[in-house]
């Protein structure tokens, strides 16, 4: 098979956005895999590998191999993403690619890794398609994504909002904002609520006024932003600016959801955030063993919480060493395996299922809020809701994952 | 009428952003004839001034408050600022609260010495250079000054808010007996740039600095040549362009939170501005800032965007190209600037 | 030789014997050192340093012979790769058809943007073709997503159509680009002691193209369509003073060297089936520009070397990260390594980009013909030494 | 019947009426001399004549076939060529490739191109140009940038370029002036060569009234965009009008 | 600095006076082509002298290198006006210290009227002729104030090349074929313009290819051939001088 580790080492490619708008978090996932990488190897104090429920992992290595990696920019482009991955298989042998910081990166690279015949680990990428239409055999996701964020959404949001309320969406012209456009609407639609509008932004915009200043005689009541990243920095900060959080509307106060946070991203819209719901893969202020774990020993080595890209790939870099420690090989096919199916617990989201049909993670979703009164600059989102599994998991011929077929493990 | 009355509004409001930016490259592209790919970077340094201000007006001393914790479970740390127990949480709440209008103070000094140590440099070898060559190098002085900001201040995107006198919104339409509610800080922004706009049409209209900086991009050195300095003139008007890519940076940071790619991503647009406005026209390029602005706030609106699905994608490429066809020189451009 | 004169040949030979040699050339450090970091020979940067560089060499020839700056060029580019990506979803897997359409298509798009664009000139010209390409890119990213798969992408699938050819193989996964069976991807490694080479398939179909392309485009520079080219730059008035209408051999030019890139995108989609929307984007287009600049416009190797330059930085120093570097400089005493990687670390990894910027700079400050310039002070200055005297260096020829 | 016939032109410029009303017919095989005060409105006629300027209106017939209305290249291609008053080379191009561009025109001024580039044709081309340039005088620059030369040296450049173009009408517009007094004669006696031995109609704006009176077989004087007199030599020579309108005392 | 430096060679025996602006040892260069190669000379307070010579001599050279402007390249040599050493100027400063120079091609700039020209040269001290008198001078630049300099006739743009250098407070003229392509009857106002000139004590150096006008016109004569002096003299010396003018002028 691909790149089959011969010396005494095995090598991870770690591949994120080092340049461009995401290059924060693509830091952030570096970092993380760093401390995955020394908790293997079993240096520092281990992490998450403690509260692992699968006691495969010795500190030595995968598999006895010591674990190195080699670093790529993907630009958060396909193109480069592509290139930065194939130099980490063709000169590096890397047997393993993980990483991305937006969907359209992360199929892009699943499928090449789909082709060169290696594992792909998803990183942060949120979009339906990567484990619906666009899904690998190769490659598997431990993010949650658009439709398990409006599930464990919807209930809050009628407990907090009604029954009776008009949305307005704005959502991010490409894939990634249509998935969750369409998954938001449906569970919302279910609920009662109405859709007064879908509006697409161009991914260019930079100033969303001329998309915010409709809403206002819209009769709408609730403002929904798909926007990730910049574009969410933006749209929300427009809004607010345009007296949106203040406003009545057939007597309702007006409200705005943002489907999708950030904690990074959340921070450049400052005092912006307060009190707006969302959802998010995982938060630092988790108070489960595995979470605390973790949190303890990046913040130890950083000095700053980790973001919930910090934590998956972290989790996504265990799950793999753990996996072929359990297959007792790299072979791609025998990781496959052993991932498919695999039930865990003890990485900071409760009980979790690599499902086999599409290689999506199911697990708890949180639902938060922005922080009234934050007491740091990482104190920024509060959890409201950790809803359970369950809740947001779907059948795997739901519709909105439809179209793509996983295909057959490729070992190169 | 409520709904094309707030885009119209909104447009200027856009456009008041755009022709400020585009003014500052006009300045540096339309007239002294330099490709200036660096333009978006001074509009970014502009707005970084704003946030280093306020990250300046919050240095803080620290203090452990053993009641709360932290995320490690430590004590945690407060800070306050050193304004604040100076001045008293009041007093020093209201600075810090009005740091972005204060950075101006602090911004068109940086910025005018940013332009001259640009200018000097730099671009002064590059005046007679292929527009080719202007081309690399100030694109490759964008890439170091962003990466530069990247380095001290990250990726993500930084608040920068407008006091909190300047944030709520205001009823426009009040006065006709309508209701059109508008921020404060857009209203703002608009009238600002107006003035800024004002100021440097009226310095070069009524002081010869302009005619001379014309004549001299036509012709170095047949005005070296009548006793004139030319450089001297070239660097102050750079400098005068630094600082207007800098105000409007610097206004620019409550409407959005800055970040360091700020600059690329306003640099096509500005380009386009400049160019569909007509080269070497000043009132062109506020002109096309304002008209651009306008169209684009209209292609946004749902009416619209149902009767041309994505127009609002490529609106301001459409009237570009129309624009630029219709009119060779774009709306006011002169003869013979940079038509080689 | 071919109908050129010395100069042109050496140099086509020059070129040749780096292409045909370059998994050596690129390989200079055993695969075990900690300078293998610095090895660029592996396939995919290969075949990206001579698909640019073919992307590079069309953009020269508009923009070196008639000084048109096109800013859409990426536009093509795109066309291109979409075109070559749906061949193979639609027709065959062999590359041949996929590339032969994608520069038909570039070549049509090509005529239709140049046939307005060109109505005007200088900056206007630029602004025009830049329009073109933001509202291509703006359009695939998003309102186009049925035929360019939008962000993502377009990818081949598991149940594409695929007249000659089938839709998946037998063990259930997309079938490979191949030119009759030759797959793409096909690398066969040479272990040389420490060395490893590797030779691939798609990089020496795209080298030869690009020789191809190559003599192609000296043949056109030393042309009379060439020199007239050369004459529309240097005074159009007189041009059309002369009983020559213009527009035509512009219009050639563009849509030459939109072919040239259209083919540079069906290579891309050929040794790598995917098409971005990204690859139309401006930064894409303003990249080309900066390949040539960098290299030398107007020369003939100069774009060649500004694309590898570029793609070298891109994909090589981005990859140097903390533990690489500590990994070299482990041999010092503890501060003065760990002093080493701070200074260090700002300029690579992450930090790459700044390098590539600060080089920008340097380059054009002090090489103003670009990188040929560079290497001809070196010959000369060689040439000087070696002459031992002082001999005045000659009139600045044109180089090329 | 003139191989050049100008009716009734007229043409302003805002308030200024740079040509009022020209009549003018040049005959072929001839050297027709325009001269006049500056800013009489000569360069304004050739610019008529070459199609870069439109008249008001009025008509321009060469050799029987309307000239307004065509693109420059057009007119060119029908056998008109000009020399302009400043210079206009390749300035980016060798002397011998700036000869070389107008040799590749056949004999009706159209272009004939190769663009894979016979190696025969290009030959016939490099000679033809190398003739031209040691007809005039200029071998030793030729692989001199056009830009660098003195400027007497562009002005006989593009005259050169003009001639191995073998138009049917040469248009000059002041070819000597800034040349020195041997390459003045030199030009002189090369128009007069080309004017006998090939069938090239000669129009020629000239102050130096040496040139002038040496070449001219017809003289218009033009005076505020309208001809004053048109005459032979000798009697324009003598014409009071024309000595109180431009050549003062010293002609 | 009070010692007036007289670098004569062997020139000026014909006056004793003390050289106003003198030329020594000049060596210019454009990038690599070594032009003017050691030139020197002076000349006298209010004295008219010609520079004379055949295309591509360096004559234009010799101007620009004076003037300071960057190109051709000063390397080697002194220029000194009335005290002040010019040759350690960039041109703007060299016309503060009263140089003025009318260039070949007249550089009227681009973009800008008649009037805007004018002013242009009025912006920097010293400040001379008002532009009311300048159109006195040259009504027909009145009568266009407005018109964009550089749709002048050829005659015209030259009328306002010199009248931009009489705009400011010149001490040394420095002309670059002024009367090319200017009518027989302007030619002798210009003439009359510059003897007024002389009159006003301002001094003058003309490059002309008409040199039996030039050479009636100046005091003394300098002939240049290929970047070196081959003659420097009393202007009618010249006009005397079979050989001189056979060889050098053609004339
Ligand atoms: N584009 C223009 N706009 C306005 N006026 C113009 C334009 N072109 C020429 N003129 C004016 O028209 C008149 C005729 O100009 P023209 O160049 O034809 O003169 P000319 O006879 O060639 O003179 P000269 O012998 O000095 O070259 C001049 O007064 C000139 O100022
Ligand atoms: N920019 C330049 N670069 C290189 N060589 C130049 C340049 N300008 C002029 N020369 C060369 O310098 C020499 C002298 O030129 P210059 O213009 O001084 O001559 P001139 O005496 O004024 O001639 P003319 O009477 O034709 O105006 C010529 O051989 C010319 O080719
Ligand atoms: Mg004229
Ligand atoms: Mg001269």
């Amino acid at each position: 098979y691909t790149n089959e580790p011969t010396g005494s080492t095995v090598t991870l490619g770690f591949n994120v956005p080092q340049t461009g708008p995401y290059a924060d978090e693509g830091a952030d996932e570096l970092r993380a895999y760093q401390l995955a990488v020394e908790h293997l190897n079993g240096e520092g104090d281990g992490g998450m590998m403690n509260t692992f429920s699968s006691n495969e992992l010795q500190g030595n290595g995968i598999l006895g191999k010591k674990v190195e990696f080699v670093t790529g920019d993907t630009q958060t482009k396909s193109d480069a993403a592509r290139a930065s991955a194939k130099s980490m298989i063709e000169k590096d042998g890397a047997v393993m690619i993980t990483g991305g910081s937006s969907s359209g990166v992360a199929i892009a690279v699943q499928g090449l890794c789909q082709e060169a015949g290696v594992i792909f680990m998803a990183g942060l990428t949120h979009s339906n398609d990567t484990t619906g239409k666009d899904k690998k055999a190769n490659g598997f996701r431990h993010f949650f994504n658009g439709y398990m964020s409006a599930a464990a959404l919807a209930p809050v949001l009628k407990n907090l909002y009604g029954t009776d309320r008009n949305a307005y969406h704005l959502t991010a012209d490409y894939t990634w904002g249509w998935t969750q456009e369409e998954s938001i609407a449906a569970a919302t639609e279910a609920m009662g609520w109405n859709t007064v509008n879908k509006v697409r932004t161009p991914l260019a915009s930079t100033d969303f006024s001329s998309y915010i200043a409709p809403v206002l005689n819209s009769g709408a009541d609730v403002l929904v932003l798909n926007h990730y990243g910049g574009n969410m920095v933006n749209s929300l900060t427009n809004a607010v600016q345009f007296g949106l959080r203040e406003k009545v509307v057939n007597g309702k106060q007006f409200e705005i959801v943002v489907p999708l946070y950030s904690r990074l991203m959340a921070k450049g819209a400052g005092a912006n955030v307060k009190g707006i719901h969302g959802s998010t893969n995982w938060h630092w202020s988790l108070q489960d063993d595995a979470s605390k774990a973790f949190v303890k020993s990046f913040g130890t080595k950083y000095g700053f919480p980790p973001s919930q890209a910090a934590h998956t790939v972290y989790c996504q870099t265990l799950l793999y060493a753990d996996a072929a420690s359990r297959a007792g090989t790299f072979n791609p096919c025998g990781i496959a395996e052993a991932l498919e199916g695999f039930e865990f617990d003890g990485l900071g989201n409760g009980k979790t299922l690599y499902r086999a049909g599409d290689h999506q993670c199911f697990k708890d979703v949180l639902v938060v809020r922005g922080k009234e009164n934050p007491t740091s600059e990482f104190d920024l989102l509060e959890v409201v809701e950790v809803t359970p599994a369950a809740q947001v998991t779907y059948p795997i011929d739901h519709p909105m994952f439809a179209g793509g077929a996983l295909g057959t493990c490729n070992a190169g | 009428m409520d709904a094309i009355l707030l885009q119209i509004l909104n447009g200027l409001d856009k456009g008041s952003a755009y022709a400020l930016i585009a003014l500052g490259l006009t300045l540096i592209f339309g007239t002294l004839g330099v490709v200036n790919f660096a333009h978006g970077a001074l509009f970014m340094i502009g707005a970084f001034c704003a946030v280093t201000v306020q990250r300046i007006f919050n240095i803080s001393y620290e203090t452990v408050d053993e009641s709360q914790t932290d995320f490690l479970g430590n004590a945690l740390v407060v800070k306050t600022p050193y304004i604040e127990s100076w001045f008293g949480p009041q007093m020093g709440g209201a600075i810090i609260d009005w740091a972005v209008p204060l950075a101006i103070l602090f911004t068109v000094p940086i910025m005018i010495f940013v332009g001259y140590a640009m200018e000097r440099g730099l671009i002064k070898h590059f005046y007679k250079r292929p527009h080719a060559d202007q081309i690399l190098v100030t694109f490759g002085l964008a890439i170091v000054l962003q990466e530069v900001v990247k380095y001290f201040y990250g990726a993500n995107p930084i608040q920068t808010p407008a006091p909190e006198a300047l944030s709520g919104i205001v009823n426009l339409g009040a006065i006709i007996g309508m209701d059109i509610v508008y921020p404060v800080w857009r209203v703002v922004y608009f009238f600002f740039s107006l003035v800024v706009i004002g100021g440097i049409f009226s310095f070069l209209q009524f002081t010869t600095f302009g005619m001379v900086v014309r004549a001299g991009m036509a012709d170095r050195e047949t005005v070296g040549l009548l006793g004139i300095n030319i450089d001297k003139r070239f660097t102050v008007m750079f400098g005068i362009a630094a600082a207007v890519a800098g105000l409007a940076g610097v206004m620019y940071t409550p409407i959005n939170s800055p970040n360091y790619h700020m600059g690329m991503d306003f640099l096509v647009l500005s380009f386009v501005v400049v160019v569909v406005g007509g080269m070497g026209s000043l009132p062109g390029a506020v002109l096309a800032g304002f008209m651009l602005g306008i169209l684009e706030s209209f292609a946004s609106m749902n009416e619209i965007k149902s009767l041309v699905p994505g127009i609002d994608q490529i609106i301001i490429y459409v009237v570009a190209i129309i624009i630029l066809l219709v009119r060779p020189r774009g709306l006011m451009g002169r003869k013979g600037v940079m038509e080689d | 030789m071919l109908g050129m004169n010395k100069n042109d040949t050496k140099m086509l030979l020059l070129v040749a014997a780096l292409t045909m040699l370059a998994p050596f050339i690129l390989n200079p450090f055993p695969t075990d050192s900690g300078l293998a970091q610095f090895n660029a020979g592996y396939p995919d940067l290969m075949q990206r340093f001579v698909i640019f560089g073919i992307f590079a060499i069309g953009f020269n020839i508009l923009f070196g012979l008639t000084g048109y700056l096109s800013f859409g060029h990426a536009a093509f580019l795109g066309v291109g790769s979409y075109s070559a990506v749906w061949m193979f979803k639609l027709l065959a897997m062999n590359v041949i058809p996929a590339i032969l359409l994608s520069v038909v298509m570039a070549g049509i798009f090509a005529l239709l943007i140049g046939y307005i664009s060109l109505r005007r000139s200088g900056i206007y010209f630029s602004i025009l073709t830049l329009a073109f390409a933001q509202m291509s890119f703006n359009v695939a990213y998003s309102v186009l997503t049925p035929i360019t798969n939008g962000e993502t992408g377009l990818q081949l699938t598991l149940n594409d159509p695929r007249v000659l050819g089938v839709s998946q193989t037998v063990d259930g996964s997309i079938p490979v680009t191949n030119l009759f069976g030759l797959e793409m991807r096909s690398t066969f490694e040479m272990v040389l002691g420490p060395w490893a080479f590797q030779f691939n398939a798609g990089y020496y179909l795209s080298a030869l193209i690009l020789l191809a392309v190559f003599y192609l485009s000296i043949r056109i520079f030393r042309s009379p369509f060439g020199l007239m080219l050369k004459a529309v730059k240097s005074n159009q008035q007189r041009m059309n003073y002369t009983g020559l209408n213009t527009r035509p051999y512009t219009l050639a030019a563009f849509v030459i060297s939109g072919m040239y890139a259209g083919l540079a995108g069906g290579l891309l989609a050929s040794m790598d089936p995917l098409a971005g929307a990204e690859r139309m984007q401006w930064t894409a287009s303003g990249e080309v520009v900066l390949m040539t600049i960098l290299g030398g416009a107007g020369t003939l190797i100069g774009p060649v070397l500004g694309a590898g330059f570029i793609k070298y930085f891109e994909n090589i120093f981005s990859k140097i990260n903390e533990s690489v570097l500590h990994g070299w400089f482990s041999a010092l005493p503890d501060g003065l390594e760990d002093l080493l990687v701070t200074l260090v670390y700002p300029f690579v990894g992450k930090g790459w980009h700044m390098t590539l910027g600060i080089l920008f700079v340097l380059v054009v400050v002090f090489l103003p013909g670009g990188l040929v310039e560079g290497g001809q002070r070196i010959t000369n200055w060689i040439r000087n030494k070696k002459a031992g005297g002082k001999t005045p260096t000659s009139t600045t020829e044109p180089a090329e | 019947m003139g191989i050049l016939e100008v009716k009734g032109v007229n043409k302003r410029f805002g308030g200024l009426q740079a040509l009022g009303d020209v009549n003018l017919s040049v005959k072929e095989n001839s050297v027709h001399a325009i001269i006049g005060p500056n800013g009489a409105g000569k360069s304004t006629l050739l610019n008529v004549l070459v199609g870069k300027l439109i008249p008001d209106t009025g008509s321009v017939m060469f050799d029987g076939k309307s000239v307004l209305g065509r693109a420059p290249y057009e007119i060119n291609q029908m056998g008109i060529s000009r020399v302009f008053q400043t210079p206009e080379i390749f300035g980016d191009l060798t002397v011998m490739e700036n000869m070389m561009i107008p040799c590749f025109a056949k004999r009706d001024g159209a272009f004939e191109l190769n663009a894979i580039g016979s190696v025969l044709s290009q030959k016939d081309v490099t000679e033809k140009a190398e003739h031209m340039l040691v007809e005039m005088n200029m071998a030793d620059k030729r692989h001199m940038n056009a830009a660098a030369l003195s400027r007497g040296d562009k002005r006989r450049l593009e005259i050169g370029m003009c001639l191995s173009q073998e138009p049917r009408l040469l248009l000059l517009d002041e070819p000597t002036a800034g040349m020195a007094r041997a390459d003045t004669n030199n030009t002189i006696d090369l128009l007069k060569q080309i004017s006998d031995e090939r069938d090239i109609t000669i129009a020629i704006i000239e102050h130096d009234m040496h040139v002038v009176f040496s070449l001219a077989d017809r003289i218009t004087v033009l005076a505020q965009g309208s001809p004053l007199v048109e005459d032979d030599p000798q009697n324009i020579r003598g014409n009071p009008k024309v000595r109180e309108a431009y050549l003062g005392e010293s002609a | 600095m009070n010692v007036k430096p007289n670098f004569s060679k062997n020139a000026n025996q014909a006056t004793t006076a003390p050289a106003f602006l003198s030329v020594w040892d000049m060596h210019a260069y454009y990038g690599e082509s070594y032009i003017v190669q050691g030139i020197s000379f002076n000349v006298h307070e209010g004295e008219i002298l010609a520079l004379l010579g055949r295309n591509g001599a360096g004559k234009t050279s010799t101007l620009r290198a004076i003037a300071r402007m960057d190109n051709p390249q000063l390397n080697k040599g002194e220029i000194w006006l009335d005290h002040q050493p010019l040759h350690n100027m960039a041109s703007y400063q060299a016309s503060a210290a009263g140089l003025a120079l009318v260039p070949e091609d007249r550089s009227i700039i681009a973009g800008l009227t008649v009037e805007e020209n004018l002013q242009l040269a009025q912006i920097a001290p010293p400040i001379g002729w008002s532009i009311e008198r300048l159109y006195q001078l040259f009504p027909r630049l009145g009568e266009r104030r407005k018109q964009e300099g550089v749709t002048l006739s050829g005659g015209e743009q030259q009328m306002l090349a010199i009248a931009r250098a009489l705009a400011r407070d010149i001490k040394v003229l420095l002309l670059d074929e002024p009367y090319e392509g200017l009518a027989p009857v302007i030619v002798d106002e210009i003439e009359k313009t510059l003897i007024h000139i002389k009159e006003q004590g301002i001094t003058t150096i003309i490059v002309e290819q008409n040199a039996v006008r030039a050479l009636e016109l100046a005091d003394r004569a300098v002939i240049l051939d290929t970047g070196g002096i081959v003659f420097d003299g009393v202007a009618s010396e010249v006009l005397e001088n079979e050989e001189l003018r056979a060889e050098y002028l053609a004339i």
